[in-house]
């Protein structure tokens, strides 16, 4: 399940409808991943864009990925600015087996990192400026330099 | 006619091209000040799938979008 | 912050108290691992023993693993009986780096199975069990074979 | 005189024993059928510190502890 919002993520709420929603599956291990701007180089919050298309089949493959291993992935992410101490990005395993939750949710974030088409933006004095030295070139790119 | 278009940080407006394959994408491309520099970092996806090859032919409503380097979390 | 309660845990509450207690600390990642009893071979739940003053040590070595990578750790376990789909433990790692707390909760959660002081029965018939086979040998047992 | 406590599922109850290191310690309980066949798979603490050594003096009051196999979570 993959769940977009406009602005800051409600942390808590989330993290409790997803254990909520698969309290009786049977799941040994939950893990959620909870991402939170942090307070550096004088911004005042970041902002982000999100496309949608192909971050939904980059989704769909990495749930593919983990129903393989008899595991499910959850991720809820934010559109537009979200501001110092708030969170953008939840990402969450659940799995019967503890081993495979905790590399599931290693192998997921990282991707998510390198992969997912979501572009960020500092904020700061009132503009909104590409993160590009943090930002990672989508692997096969250059394919038409 | 195929659409181009750019996301995220690239500030250019779509495209319409008449064009038969991502060579001579390329070579447009190449031409346009506002966006050669992001060629490097750029993936290319066509109708939302990432493409690995210059050589899939074009057809007439495919839609082409530029990814450049990405940041979330 | 270790916390022991009897029976089950409150997953929902723990998390969202947990994630209050660090809202402005600028820590980048919150990462949470909570283990759930599956039903398996039949039981009931799952028991647990706990003897305090090793289990208090061995989780201030790991404050301190933490604190030197500028992280930090916080953990909750049942005492007594926790029924099938209740939680029996929570840990949970914040850390200004992604990288940093993915490694951490794994090598914490680990080491929590292999060392802490903490014993685990199956609940199966109204009798108490120790799960022996699941059970793990802290390192330098045999000392007085 | 130092107490020996054993811990989560063996059942006994403790001893006081008149001993002076964990050598002596170990030649007790191998006499001990309760406790005997739990000697191979259990670590050993001395005032709640794990120890590696039968050699470490014990002394008046001290506190021994058999941690069988855990498994928490």
């Amino acid at each position: 399940m993959l769940q977009l919002y406009d602005g800051a993520l409600d942390v808590p709420t989330l993290l409790k409808e997803w254990h909520e929603e698969e309290a009786s599956s049977n799941y040994g291990a939950y893990i959620p991943f909870v991402g939170t701007v942090r307070s550096e180089d004088g911004i005042d919050g970041l902002s982000f864009d999100i496309y949608e298309p192909i971050l939904n089949s980059w989704f769909a493959s990495w749930q593919k990925k983990a129903e393989e291993q008899g595991a499910i992935i959850k991720m809820a992410h934010s559109r537009g600015d979200v501001m110092l101490h708030e969170s953008s990005y939840i990402a969450a395993v659940f799995s019967p087996k503890r081993r495979v939750a905790l590399e599931f949710i290693d192998s997921f974030v990282e991707d998510f990192k390198a992969s997912a088409p979501i572009w960020k933006y500092d904020l700061k004095e009132g503009k909104r400026v590409y993160a590009k030295e943090r930002s990672t070139a989508i692997k096969g790119s250059g394919l038409l330099a | 006619m195929v659409r181009v278009e750019f996301l995220g940080p690239i500030q250019k407006e779509p495209l319409e091209l008449e064009i038969n394959n991502l060579n001579e994408l390329s070579a447009v491309l190449k031409e346009d000040k506002e966006v050669s520099e992001w060629l490097e970092s750029c993936a290319v996806a066509v109708n939302d799938a990432l493409v690995t090859s210059l050589e899939a032919p074009l057809k007439d409503g495919d839609k082409i979008s530029l990814l450049p380097p990405v940041c979330g979390g």
